[in-house]
């Protein structure tokens, strides 16, 4: 049984099926990574239109809550072997929006992330050597974040909630933390 | 486009070309719907923006009418200050009715009343019930702080950069 | 023991008679028209080819002959029409719409009487008996006033072709002195080297009742209607068995064979069967573009009937021994899927309470019998091999190549192309896609209804992996209109002239192939079932979004390229043209009938007349 | 005995459609990537996909929606045991080409009604489209066809091949070369490749009939295709270049109407549903009917 997972772990490692969630300003640099320049396809790499048929969840870039919603809707959406790589630094501490009311900071509180890509932005280089980490990833067993996220379910929902369904204020004592004149 | 700026001052107020195709009009709250519908029957026919300032130390809002004339090629600006405090406003609606959208997202982010909108619901912001979040006075780092709980322990090693501290 | 041939007419008249008394106690009325369908059946069994029977009725004091002659045709329809008929009644015992049965008992007893009669004034009294009773069947449907409408259209036309048939009968008595069909169709034959043109007038007016009562082209304005508006359970015997009627006259006619008898021939067939041809090619083609647009799945499937019966008429038109084999095969293949289809429609809009495809959707899960009984029905009517459609479509092509009407041939398979795309459209729309909560409490028909859908659906298997014996009969029929009947090989086999189709082949084919795919689908890493409102909605959470599932649900406007691609043709209909002429042409046809007056015969002429200005006036309307 | 013999050939026949299949699928996507000056994948990389969806979990909408996506494999893999492949024609008095088509026609029911029934409206804008363009290629490939009947005075495949026998001049194409050239137009068609693709469109209707097809159910769909290949293109060599020897010459065949097909994929844009409808009507059906007329009069 466990050389049949080996296999299949062989064969999902060659052909990632990729899912770009483009609302971040990543986006711009998957078209040169996909294109004739890097060519992400000789690693298997094709990107597809709907998260029934993927294989990655490629966030590229900052999300607002608004987004964060149908990100995690749409990761819900995909079968089971799915990965999330974090592109650009905005996945992993907010970025340039590190103060901002209305993007998350850190996208692995919401979703797991398998991977991240640092930089702002990532090259497409950089992208690609993500694919080739998280296939050995893959190889060795370790990618597993859509384990952790079952296992975690309540965790992960109780992060999503507390950003999703707020039903009091957020500051408790504004006039204690606003500034006014 | 001195033409115009004359008529205005003409008008008892207080009108300043800022360039040679834009000029700007300050309006008592009051005259702002005579001031823009008479600005609108010269030939501004196109609303463009309405924007919001927050003068925080007056204890004033200012609203800012974007106005064109395709015409004559100018864009008028049109401004008006009205009082922090329970800040509200005639909606201009009836002028043009584009204005629905634009004074709905001031009133979410700003807080002004609109009188006479009959669309103020939420637009961009999901279940906010904080003070709106453009104001001046509203600390968007403590918020994020408070609501994403990202502290600095938690960044992979990564540190927060530092704050740029205003004044 | 000729006299059974009485009983056959007789026995659903007296049905009719108890049914009609009974008719406030809806149950009994159906059992006994049930009953004396299944009664009916019994006394085929006993009736055999060959059988012939003579009477003479006094009426008011002249001797009118009526005689009954059972050939292999007759004996053909009698089978397929009275099992159909049983089947149908069997299902309507549960049935709640208002289809009356001492009616449907009338036109059963027509039904026998048309089939088996050899005499001119049986047939054509059977043929008004059967018109009536059916117009009167077709009020009650559900749209009362939409119904009525198409009733008094229905009306006209049959009045229309009852005028043209009594004046061809009438003239050819006064030629031959005889009511007999046979001795005057001995006589057409005999005459038709001397008088082709007269022999053609006279068979043209007989053939113009029979279009009318098949829906072929010129004449097809009534049966969308009809058929839409119909009580459901009505429409399947409106549609299965009596647009029959019509391929059965023209197969008595066609015969007189008016080849090598100085006429002028194209494509070696006589000019007329030519244009019979493309009669029935125009009409194939004509029911599958209006099909496409429908909203209503009654009169889509109406549309779909129109096209088969111009399949059958083409290809008996042809009147080569594949032609005939394939017309007579495609009629019962065609009774077999369509009455199938309606009886499914019938049990979908009385269980959905409509019957407009942009309102419906998502009833799979409710009713799965109807849906795969329905499934296997299109597949059918699509010709898909190895169910039952799939042998006559073949055959057809193959009669038409033989003859190298290749043209005819690429609009005959556009219209098959076609077919798959209205029958796809149907499909979606009713059964596939979002289920709206209006349905919540959809139930699967009466044990009843599953009996005869089982049925229907294994009819619809068997007839098609065995072929055989179907062309058995339709071989003897072939025989005995004067024609080489093709080679059946085998049970399994349609033979045809180009190559052979072995159907238990195929099927095994698809059930080895289907147990592979399901071992494969089963051995693979595991599915979970989700609900509707889990689908791809771009991100979208349907509930946020204020998503429904009739929102959510495609239906309206399903082939809108095709509109696009159709649209200068419907233009010309929006055109005033044909109104205008229309119009034009029932004024000077009135203005005409007021100068001449007097004479009954002219006045019979002129009912002709008023009927090609009535067909125009229908058209465009 | 007999009856194991052929299904065993018969099986031989299907893994036989599906390998060629996947591996032209394969070879496609390595030879569009150099013409778009890529590397691309590996010729293999299909196999790999397909070995891939089926180890992965995947999502149902109930009974017709799997019922429907197995009988697309199904009935193609059904279909392809009639066609004569090379030396291998297992049921020679049976390959009747209209019979193949409209078997076919049940692999398109089948999948259109399972991915329709998961009521996902981009799927059934997909079918949509799809059977348009159906009603589009079907037509001009219809009037070929009738031509080869009346022109070899057989429907069948087998004794199609054998009227060609003889050389390259005795070949279809070459006789019928204008309905030669309108059956390949419609082969495109029918491959769904571009400019005919419209069906699939990713970027509209988020890959129409694929939208909710996920694991194994996206598995059957490639299988579904690679077979869907290699039937299409093998009717074209029987009907137009004789046939073949044997398999290998068969699949080399197969393979250059394959890579014409490519080559009009990689470079073309696509077409609107109407305008790909009407493009097949003008110009197909055109040299369709002027080659039924030659072959007619």
């Amino acid at each position: 049984m466990s050389e049949w997972k080996e296999l299949a772990d062989y064969f999902r490692g060659r052909s990632m099926w990729m899912l770009h969630y483009c609302t971040g300003c990543g986006a711009i640099e998957l078209p040169p990574t996909m294109t004739s320049r890097w060519d992400m396809e000789r690693f298997g790499v094709v990107p597809m239109a709907t998260p029934r048929q993927a294989d990655i969840l490629l966030i590229t870039g900052y999300l607002s809550i608004k987004s964060l919603k149908r990100v995690v809707y749409t990761y819900e959406q995909m079968s089971a072997p799915k990965w999330v790589l974090g592109f650009g630094s905005c996945t992993i501490n907010g970025g340039i929006y590190w103060d901002s009311y209305s993007v998350i900071k850190r996208l692995d509180k919401y979703i797991p992330v398998d991977l991240y890509i640092a930089g702002c932005m990532p090259r497409p280089e950089a992208i690609l050597d993500s694919f080739v980490k998280l296939r050995e990833l893959i190889k060795k067993g370790e990618a597993k974040g859509y384990e952790k996220y079952v296992k975690n379910f309540e965790w992960y929902k109780a992060n999503q909630d507390k950003v999703f369904r707020r039903t009091t204020p957020v500051l408790k004592k504004p006039e204690e933390v606003t500034k006014s004149a | 486009m001195l033409k115009h700026v004359e008529k205005l001052r003409g008008m008892g107020l207080e009108a300043n070309p800022l360039k040679d195709w834009e000029f700007e009009v300050s309006v008592p709250k009051e005259r702002v719907a005579e001031v823009l519908s008479y600005l609108k029957s010269t030939g501004f026919k196109a609303f463009i923006h309405l924007a919001c300032v927050d003068w925080i130390d007056e204890g004033e809002f200012e609203l800012v009418y974007n106005l064109e004339s395709y015409e004559d090629a100018l864009q008028a600006v049109v401004k008006t200050r009205i009082p922090r405090n329970n800040p509200t406003m005639e909606s201009m609606i009836s002028i043009w009715g584009l204005c629905q959208v634009y004074e709905r997202e001031v009133h979410e982010f700003f807080g002004i009343e609109f009188v006479g909108n009959p669309n103020l619901k939420p637009f961009f912001l999901e279940n906010w019930m904080d003070i709106p979040p453009l104001r001046k006075d509203f600390n968007t780092l403590v918020y994020s702080e408070e609501l994403f709980e990202f502290k600095e322990d938690e960044t992979h090693g990564i540190k927060a950069p530092k704050r740029i501290e205003h004044k | 023991m000729n006299s059974n041939l009485i009983w056959l007419v007789f026995t659903p008249l007296i049905g009719s008679a108890i049914a009609a008394i009974l008719y406030n106690y809806k149950f009994l009325d159906r059992l006994i028209t049930f009953s004396t369908f299944a009664i009916t059946l019994f006394l085929v069994f006993g009736t055999h080819v060959g059988q012939t029977y003579s009477m003479n009725l006094n009426f008011m004091g002249r001797m009118i002959p009526l005689s009954w002659n059972v050939t292999h045709l007759s004996i053909f329809m009698l089978y397929i029409s009275i099992v159909f008929g049983t089947i149908l009644t069997f299902y309507s015992l549960m049935d709640r719409s208002r289809m009356k049965g001492f009616l449907l008992l009338l036109i059963l007893a027509a039904n026998n009487w048309i089939f088996t009669t050899n005499d001119m004034v049986g047939f054509f009294f059977a043929w008004e008996l059967m018109g009536w009773a059916s117009i009167v069947s077709v009020l009650g449907g559900r749209k009362e006033r939409k119904s009525r409408h198409a009733a008094l259209y229905y009306a006209l036309m049959s009045i229309g072709g009852s005028y043209s048939m009594f004046f061809g009968l009438f003239t050819l008595w006064r030629l031959t002195g005889s009511f007999s069909i046979s001795s005057n169709l001995a006589y057409l034959s005999s005459i038709v080297g001397v008088h082709p043109w007269w022999v053609l007038g006279i068979v043209s007016l007989f053939f113009v009742t029979f279009m009318i009562k098949a829906g072929i082209f010129p004449f097809h304005t009534w049966v969308p209607m009809a058929y839409a508006y119909a009580p459901d359970t009505f429409t399947p015997f409106l549609s299965a068995v009596m647009s029959k009627y019509g391929i059965y006259g023209m197969l008595l006619f066609l015969p007189i064979s008016l080849m090598e008898k100085g006429m002028p021939t194209v494509f070696g067939l006589p000019w007329v069967n030519y244009i019979f041809v493309w009669i029935g090619v125009i009409t194939a083609v004509l029911g599958t573009v209006l099909a496409f647009f429908q909203d209503d799945v009654k009169k889509l499937f109406a549309y779909s009937s129109l096209s088969n019966l111009g399949y059958i008429v083409a290809a008996i038109s042809l009147f080569t021994s594949v032609g005939v084999t394939a017309g007579i095969y495609h009629a019962f293949n065609h009774l077999l899927f369509k009455g199938a289809l309606f009886i499914t429609l019938a049990a979908v809009i009385s269980r959905s309470g409509t019957s407009k495809l942009s309102e419906m959707g998502g009833l799979w899960k409710k009713m799965p019998v109807t849906f795969f009984t329905f499934f296997i029905g299109i597949a059918s009517a699509a010709g898909i091999p190895p169910f039952n459609g799939f042998g006559s479509k073949w055959l057809i092509y193959q009669s038409m190549i033989k003859q190298h009407l290749l043209f005819a041939t690429i609009l005959l398979f556009l219209a098959s192309t076609g077919a798959f795309l209205y029958l796809f459209k149907a499909f979606h729309s009713i059964f596939l896609g979002q289920l709206s909560h209006n349905y919540d409490n959809v139930k699967e028909v009466p044990v009843i209804g599953q009996i005869v859908e089982y049925l229907l659906m294994f009819a619809m298997i068997f007839f098609g992996i065995q072929p055989g014996y179907i062309l058995r009969p339709v071989g003897l029929i072939v025989k005995s209109v004067g024609l080489n009947p093709l080679a059946v090989m085998g049970n399994g086999y349609v033979t045809g002239m180009f190559s052979n189709v072995d159907m238990p082949l195929i099927g095994w084919s698809l059930a080895i192939s289907f147990v592979f795919g399901f071992i494969l689908f089963f051995i693979s890493a595991k599915h979970k079932y989700v609900s509707q409102e889990d689908n791809y909605t771009a991100g979208q959470i349907p509930q946020d979004w204020g998503l429904t599932p009739e929102t959510y649900q495609f239906s309206w406007k399903f082939y809108e390229p095709m509109e696009k691609l159709f649209a200068p043709f419907y233009r010309i209909k929006i055109d005033g043209f044909f109104r205008g002429l229309g119009d034009w042409t029932r004024i000077t046809g009135s203005a005409v009938k007021q100068v001449f007056v007097g004479n009954a015969q002219i006045y019979t002429l002129f009912a002709v007349v008023g009927l090609i200005i009535l067909v125009i006036a229908g058209w465009v309307a | 005995m007999m009856f194991f013999l052929k299904l065993i050939q018969s099986i031989g026949v299907g893994a036989l459609s599906i390998s060629v299949g996947l591996l032209f699928m394969g070879i496609g996507r390595k030879i569009t990537a150099r013409i778009h000056r890529r590397y691309g994948p590996p010729a293999i990389q299909n196999f790999i996909d397909v070995f891939k969806l089926f180890s992965k979990n995947s999502i149902s909408h109930g009974f017709a929606y799997d019922l429907g996506i197995i009988a697309g494999t199904s009935a193609l893999l059904a279909a392809v045991v009639f066609l004569p492949v090379g030396q291998i024609n297992l049921f020679p008095a049976n390959s009747s080409l209209i019979m193949i088509l409209y078997l076919m026609t049940m692999a398109y029911l089948g999948m259109a009604m399972g991915v329709s029934s998961s009521g996902n409206p981009n799927a059934t804008i997909g079918i949509s489209r799809a059977l348009t363009m159906m009603m589009g290629y079907k037509v001009p490939f219809a009037a070929v066809i009738f031509s080869v009947y009346i022109f070899a005075r057989t429907g069948s495949l087998t004794n199609i091949i054998a009227a060609q026998s003889g050389g390259l001049l005795n070949w279809n194409m070459i006789r019928l070369p204008f309905g030669f050239i309108a059956a390949e137009i419609a082969l495109q068609g029918m491959l769904g490749e571009k400019p005919f693709d419209m069906a699939i469109a990713p970027a509209e209707i988020a890959s129409g009939p694929m939208v909710e097809m996920s694991g194994k159910y996206l598995g059957f769909g490639m299988l579904q295709h690679a077979v869907g290949i290699f039937l299409e293109t093998g009717i074209m060599v029987n009907l137009f270049m004789g046939g073949a020897p044997n398999v290998w010459i068969f699949v080399i065949k197969q393979f250059e109407l394959f890579f014409i097909a490519l080559l009009v994929n990689a470079i073309l844009p696509r077409f609107r549903v109407e305008e790909g409808v009407s493009f097949m009507w003008k110009i197909p059906l055109l040299l369709g009917v002027i080659q039924a007329l030659i072959v007619v009069l």
